[in-house]
């Protein structure tokens, strides 16, 4: 238990660190909201207005305690672009982002995981081999540029999906669905490539341990031995990858949906640094935040129901 | 033996074309970069231009050399900023431990689960796109594995004898650090550097596609891909170029890391 | 195989879109405000122009028409102006627009009661405001303004509207349905629009995509139906598949010089960058030839007012160039800086193309590639800059669109500053004979040439893409995109 | 009974050679050994003499890598023809192998309950109910306290000792014929060690078992084998039964082990050692391997390579002096 208050603390601290850097340097750089939000056609008279609104000619000690007020009572304040609240706004645009990242979380695991079993399975035979550098390819190619290519083949030469339409799953699962496998793929790709080799590595690993011989010596075939034993135990090491990994396809995302131009989470926080709208800003840093600590608290769940032992000993 | 070096030298011989093609466009490039040409826009790929021209007519070949320039420098001076300040923070860490450890450890940890190209991004929007900001965000960013792996080398070894011994004679702490650990616990840094200069090539692809790293007309990967990417009806090998040459510079430091990994997994 | 892929598309394209009856146009930005008063960005009245109506609207000719007034007249001085209403014009909440309303609204315009206005044209140039009768309203200027009529085009709203931001209600062809930020502004046909003709469609989906090349690849793929201010070259990427519209579009596309900065300040340098521009090969490059050479700030598309011959003013030579530089004290040319906005990918070509031909005379020019936050910060208000370039959309009044060189004008960002020209500007706005005017504005736009005021490149034309089946599209000489004419076949 | 003396398994110039890029390397250089119904054979040796190598090749749990020839013959059958799936059949039910460590041979994330029943699952139709009886009662027979609530445990909570009589009742659960013991008591302390000994000796006596013990320790040998072998360097050097071995070694190199047994009286004295190493399976010398660290070695050792010379009627040993002046 001290351990997650000691990691949780850690990770407040971070975000604090984060967010007050962020708040200074809003303050140092060039680029102003109400002016990125009203343009080159605005009269000096309409920009004076928006600007008393936002609170940008305020002195800086009024700010400041504004923002540390806001901090404090969790108000992320209100989106200097939009006048929309900003929690309103990201709740919007997560179910995208989570859709996204949670197909993309089961093809990895759908696709990764078996094929880096029968990856290890065949060692360094040749499907094993090939298995290997088919991965070595895919993690070294950038998930935009397949993203692209995705969008060619399959939105414009053979129309099977449209790229930029996003419909809600409320609205037409199905064509949710279609919406956001190409991009699921382009993110998921090079992360399958990298859990199979970790899932490789892990299982060739495992299968050094004397338990495998054991479970041979029973008369178990290879098959049984792999899915039954060593799975399991080669998973451990596993899921502090799919960790890792679910926290990058976030990163991921901010580049796909903008390929992609799907209305999530990752094309916001563009928006959001491009127009200066530090509330905004802020709030997509703690949402981030959130979400890794939620995904960190995940994993050590998954930990505790896989790995009897760590019931007792506690992991540093 | 053989066998186990051939990720090495696949990624010995991918980078070194790679690198011979930088080196030469130093010198040679077989059209300019900038020169713009109205009469040879989207010619397919030729013996003239091998690699075809892109909608400005200009050489597509010449211009991923040129693009090369950048790729190679992004990748060195970033990862050179990562490991150094990496290498720096994960020795004191690691050497002196007790709550230096500990906060440097934890705020390593928590930088560490952030989407690393989420820091960039933010770095760059903040202190303005560039060359030089794209580099240092992608360094910084980076700088958390190398601290790490080298804290727990660090670590290991501190117990270990041969450093005792010197503690014993009195050998500086500064001394013990850099001129007997370090090269002990230098080959998984050396792997993880060859790593990061791969993932440093692939950052400054994605944010120089944002549009967020390196700016025209300086050639860049990245950039030339996003540039591309609208003309892969008209131009498929402008919008193709960019991503091959993307893939086999990484595809190249992976298998050198893989290959370094592999020999001293062997010893 | 070409043609059966064709066949396939349009018919793609036809059941997808018949059966919908909703057009999808991709737009670059999100509104700034719903509430039109409160509105400046062009890329909201783009969009909102489908909603609200003036008394007056633009037409496709580049004046304005009646609209919710039914007729006005102007009074020989040009001080009064006078509306009569339109009967049965309703709202989009059902109710009729009644004088009331427009007291209102052009009330809040001008700032009544104490309370500031939200224009600073209406409150600066307006006196008094009244209702005649239940069918006319009087409007008395305190300052002559010939060009004020255009004003009148902005919107009228009902009173009865509590919050005009979150519930925007207008009279125009269609209803604002949501609006979901930096996603989608939906809008739908109104039935009780006075003009039972209009609209057509019965779904108007304003999608925001920010990145013109992710909206190009929404569009092959058949998601967006409209992709309007295409440059040229993107629309080659298109192919002859597609409907595409061109025309000029009356924006200027400028390289302006901060005249503030050493050496902009010397107009012998203005000129040698002005000779070594080769404009007709930056728009055969960048526009594969389509745009308007431009000689001043003003499009040939203001007609009335366009001062022709100046294209040529300054021909490319490289020659006359490095002789103006040594002049100045410059024959080796020197270190310069473009500064464009990261987002227009447009700029930026020319910005590259340019600089090529700017090294030809020995100018180094580094590009460097901004923010559209921080260029409107830096460049457009703060005026720190070298050189920029950028495009200023049309306007329907010469004025507005000239008034950015007085030297007391706020977003004078070129730093310009001429007695003459200030006077001739000032003087030509209270000319109330169109000839008169118009001669005035002719020989501003001489002045701007000859002090080699920026380097004037090009009214890049306005390529529209279409859904094969899309027709009745309506080009203005505006910033705004007219969806009520729109007809799929 | 005369299936005393039966032979249950026979093994005959057993050569076992490991696969490198350059050349192969042999472990096991032609051994051949004979295991009778109902016997305790021990096979003794440092680590790298080739008996683990050996045990797992009658398993055939060898990599890919390794080239085994020779002929094992078990029952009438000969187990090096065997195909995959046949050698399945007989892995667990006829012949079972109890590892060293028990902490790494028992799966960690498996209750150790289920890992006995898996062996019953795999061999037998029975149904859950009669192998859960069939488990409690195996685990009773070993002496593992309370079997329906360690049934439930998962190996790191239970203690080496309770491992290892888990790792032995998946062994005997389904009845083998043969049990290879691979150093069963090595990773245990000496109250334990002596506790396992004796239920080994004691599922012998009941279960009618045989068991090959493989240990590096002469001493654990000697408490349950009736016949040892000695191998060195991928050879068998000495055969003898396990009293015999001890009073009338025949080989210097078995004379070393002995040695180098701690004995009561020489406590708190240095314990003898056998000087030099186990050559590497890399080095090929035409001579007796033990040459390099014998006390008795001569010319001829060099050169030559000693034949099994039979120096009784149960008694071998590859030595040129075996039978003579030693």
């Amino acid at each position: 238990m001290f351990v997650y208050l000691k990691k949780l603390f850690a990770m407040f601290l971070t975000v604090l660190l984060v967010l007050l850097i962020t708040f200074v340097t809003f303050e140092i750089i060039p680029g102003n909201p109400a002016l990125s939000r009203l343009g080159v056609d605005a009269q000096e008279s309409q920009y004076e207005a928006l600007a008393a609104e936002l609170g940008l000619n305020d002195p800086l000690e009024i700010r400041l305690s504004r923002w540390l007020k806001g901090l404090f009572t969790g108000d992320l304040g209100i989106s200097m672009r939009y006048s929309v609240p900003v929690s309103e706004l990201i709740l919007d645009r997560l179910p995208v982002t989570i859709s996204l990242a949670v197909m993309a979380l089961v093809l990895i695991v759908l696709i990764g995981i078996p094929l880096g079993i029968v990856s290890a399975k065949y060692g360094e035979r040749l499907p094993g081999i090939l298995i290997t550098l088919i991965s070595q390819i895919g993690m070294a190619i950038p998930s935009f540029w397949s993203g692209i290519i995705l969008i060619y083949i399959f939105g414009i030469v053979l129309r099977w999906v449209s790229p930029g339409g996003f419909v809600p799953w409320s609205q037409d699962a199905y064509g949710a669905f279609k919406s956001l496998i190409l991009p699921a793929v382009a993110i998921a790709l090079p992360s399958i490539a990298s859990i199979i080799r970790y899932t490789r590595n892990s299982i060739m690993d495992q299968m050094k341990n004397d338990y495998v011989q054991l479970a041979l010596s029973k008369g178990l075939n290879l098959n049984s031995v792999l899915l039954r034993h060593v799975l399991k135990n080669a998973l451990i090491p596993i899921i502090t990858v799919l960790g890792m990994i679910a926290a990058n396809i976030l990163g991921g995302s901010i580049v796909i949906e903008q390929v992609f131009t799907l209305p999530g989470v990752g094309r916001l926080l563009i928006n959001a640094i491009t127009t200066r709208d530090l509330p905004l800003v802020q709030g997509m840093v703690l949402y981030i935040a959130f979400i890794i600590v939620v995904i960190n608290f995940f994993i050590d769940i998954i930990y505790t129901v896989i790995d009897p032992r760590i019931r007792l000993v506690q992991r540093g | 033996m053989n066998k186990s070096r051939i990720n090495l030298w696949i990624g010995i011989v991918l980078i070194s074309v790679l690198m011979l093609m930088m080196v030469v466009s130093l010198f040679y490039t077989p059209f300019s970069v900038t020169e713009i040409n109205r009469l040879e826009r989207f010619e397919p790929p030729s013996a003239r231009h091998l690699l075809g021209t892109d909608n400005f007519g200009r050489d597509v070949l010449s211009r991923i050399m040129k693009g090369s320039q950048t790729a190679f420098f992004v990748g060195l001076v970033a990862v050179s900023i990562g490991s150094i300040l990496g290498v720096l923070i994960g020795a004191i860490s690691g050497y002196f431990g007790g709550i230096v450890d500990e906060i440097i450890m934890r705020i390593v940890d928590s930088m560490m689960a952030f989407p690393s190209i989420l820091l960039a991004l933010m770095f760059v929007s903040v202190f303005g796109v560039g060359l030089r900001n794209t580099i240092i965000a992608i360094g910084i960013m980076s700088i958390p594995s190398f601290a790490r792996i080298t804290r727990s080398g660090f670590v290991q070894h501190k117990e270990l004898d041969y450093v005792k011994n010197a503690k014993i004679k009195g050998v500086s702490n500064l001394r013990i650090m850099f001129r007997h650990i370090l090269p002990n616990v230098l080959s998984p840094i050396v792997v993880a550097a060859s790593m990061g200069f791969a993932n440093a090539v692939l950052a400054e692809a994605a944010l120089s596609y944002l549009g967020l790293g390196i700016q025209p007309p300086n050639p860049s990967w990245g950039k030339m891909l996003s540039e591309s990417q609208v003309f892969i009806t008209v131009g498929p090998w402008y919008a193709i170029a960019p991503g091959v040459f993307i893939t086999l510079l990484v595809l190249g430091f992976n298998f050198l890391g893989d290959g370094i990994r592999d020999i001293r997994e062997k010893r | 195989m070409r043609r059966i892929v064709l066949i396939l598309i349009l018919l793609l394209f036809a059941v997808t879109t018949l059966l919908s009856q909703r057009i999808v146009v991709a737009v670059m930005q999100d509104p700034d405000f719903l509430d039109p008063h409160r509105a400046a960005a062009s890329g909201t009245y783009e969009m909102m122009f489908n909603v609200f109506e003036g008394l007056l609207k633009p037409d496709p000719n580049g004046t304005v028409i009646p609209a919710i007034a039914e007729s006005y007249s102007v009074s020989e001085d040009g001080m009064l102006y006078t509306f009569t209403l339109r009967s049965g014009v309703k709202f989009h909440d059902g109710s009729v627009v009644t004088v009331d309303d427009v007291l209102y609204s052009l009330n809040r315009l001008k700032g009544s009661n104490g309370e500031r206005g939200l224009s600073s044209d209406f409150e600066k140039f307006v006196s008094k405001i009244e209702a005649v009768d239940d069918k006319t309203v009087k409007v008395e200027l305190s300052t002559l303004n010939t060009d004020f009529l255009e004003k009148f085009i902005v919107a009228i709203i009902p009173e009865s509207n509590e919050n005009h931001e979150k519930n925007p209600v207008g009279t125009g062809p269609f209803r604002f349905v949501e609006y979901r930020p930096g996603q989608r502004l939906v809008i739908e046909r109104f039935e009780e629009y006075w003009n039972p003709e209009l609209p057509k469609v019965e779904e108007v989906e304003f999608r925001i995509i920010p990145d013109n090349q992710a909206a190009i690849m929404s569009f092959l793929a058949g998601e967006v139906q409209i992709l309007p201010r295409l440059d040229a070259i993107q629309a080659m990427v298109l192919g002859d598949r597609y409907n595409l519209l061109t025309a000029e579009q009356n924006m200027v596309q400028l390289m302006a010089m901060n005249h503030a900065v050493e050496p902009f300040d010397d107009i012998r340098i203005r000129r040698a960058i002005n000779h070594a521009v080769d404009k007709e090969e930056v728009i055969e490059i960048v526009a594969d030839g389509y745009g308007t050479k431009l000689g001043s700030n003003m499009s040939p598309i203001m007609s009335t007012y366009y001062r022709e011959g100046l294209e040529d003013y300054y021909e490319p030579s490289a020659e006359k160039a490095k002789a103006l530089l040594s002049e100045a004290g410059y024959p080796d040319g020197f270190d310069t800086k473009i500064t464009v906005p990261s987002n227009y990918q447009f700029h930026i070509d020319t910005a590259q193309v340019i600089a090529e031909q700017l090294k030809r005379v020995g100018i180094r020019a580094e590009i460097e590639l901004v923010e559209w936050s921080v260029w409107l910060d830096r460049v457009y208000t703060a005026r720190e800059y070298e050189m920029t370039i950028i495009g200023l959309t049309g306007k329907l009044s010469a004025y507005e669109i000239l008034r950015r060189y007085v030297s007391d004008y706020p977003r004078n960002f070129f730093n310009y500053s001429d007695v003459e020209y200030d006077r001739i500007i000032g003087l030509a706005i209270e000319k109330t004979a169109v000839e008169e005017k118009a001669s005035l504005f002719r020989k501003a736009q001489e002045i701007l040439t000859e002090d080699a005021a920026a380097v004037y490149i090009m009214d890049p034309n306005f390529i529209v893409a279409l859904a094969p089946n899309l027709h009745g599209y309506t080009i203005y000489p505006l910033y705004v995109q007219d969806m009520s004419t729109l007809y799929y076949r | 009974m005369n299936c005393e003396n039966e032979s249950l398994i026979e093994i005959k110039d057993l050569k076992i050679g490991f696969k490198t890029p350059e050349k192969i390397l042999h472990a096991v250089k032609g051994i051949s050994l004979e295991v009778r119904k109902r016997e305790i054979v021990g096979i003794v040796g440092e680590s790298g003499c080739g008996k683990t190598v050996t045990a797992l090749s009658i398993m055939r749990l060898l990599p890919d890598n390794t080239i085994v020839t020779g002929n094992i013959n078990f029952s009438g059958i000969n187990l090096l023809s065997l195909k995959e799936d046949e050698t399945r059949e007989i892995r667990g039910r006829d012949i079972s192998m109890v590892f060293q460590d028990s902490l790494s041979s028992l799966n960690p994330l498996m209750k150790v309950g289920r890992q006995i029943d898996e062996n019953l699952m795999i061999h037998t139709s029975l149904d859950n109910r009669d192998r859960l009886s069939e488990v409690l009662d195996i685990m009773d027979k070993v002496g593992l306290p309370d079997p329906e609530q360690t049934y439930e445990k998962y190996p790191h909570e239970l203690s080496g000792g309770m491992r290892q009589r888990i790792a032995i009742s998946i062994a005997i659960v389904c009845n083998p014929d043969l049990i290879i013991a691979d150093e069963p008591t090595t990773a245990l302390d000496v109250t334990v060690q002596a506790q396992i000994l004796e239920l080994l000796r004691k599922i012998n006596r009941e279960s009618n078992s045989s068991i090959v013990f493989i240990s590096h320790n002469l001493g654990v040998i000697r408490e349950v084998c009736s016949k040892v072998y000695v191998m060195y360097a991928g050879h068998i050097v000495e055969r003898a039964p396990a009293e015999t071995l001890f009073t009338n070694p025949g080989h210097p190199y078995t004379m070393g082990l002995i040695k180098a047994l701690p004995k009561l009286e020489s406590k708190g004295k240095e314990l003898f050692d056998i000087r030099g190493r186990v050559p590497s399976i890399a080095d090929l010398t035409q001579g007796c391997p033990f040459e390099p660290r014998c006390d008795y070695s001569f010319e001829r050792c060099k050169k030559e390579f000693p034949d099994l010379k039979k120096i009784d009627s149960d008694h071998e040993v590859r030595c040129f002096l075996a039978g003579g002046i030693l």
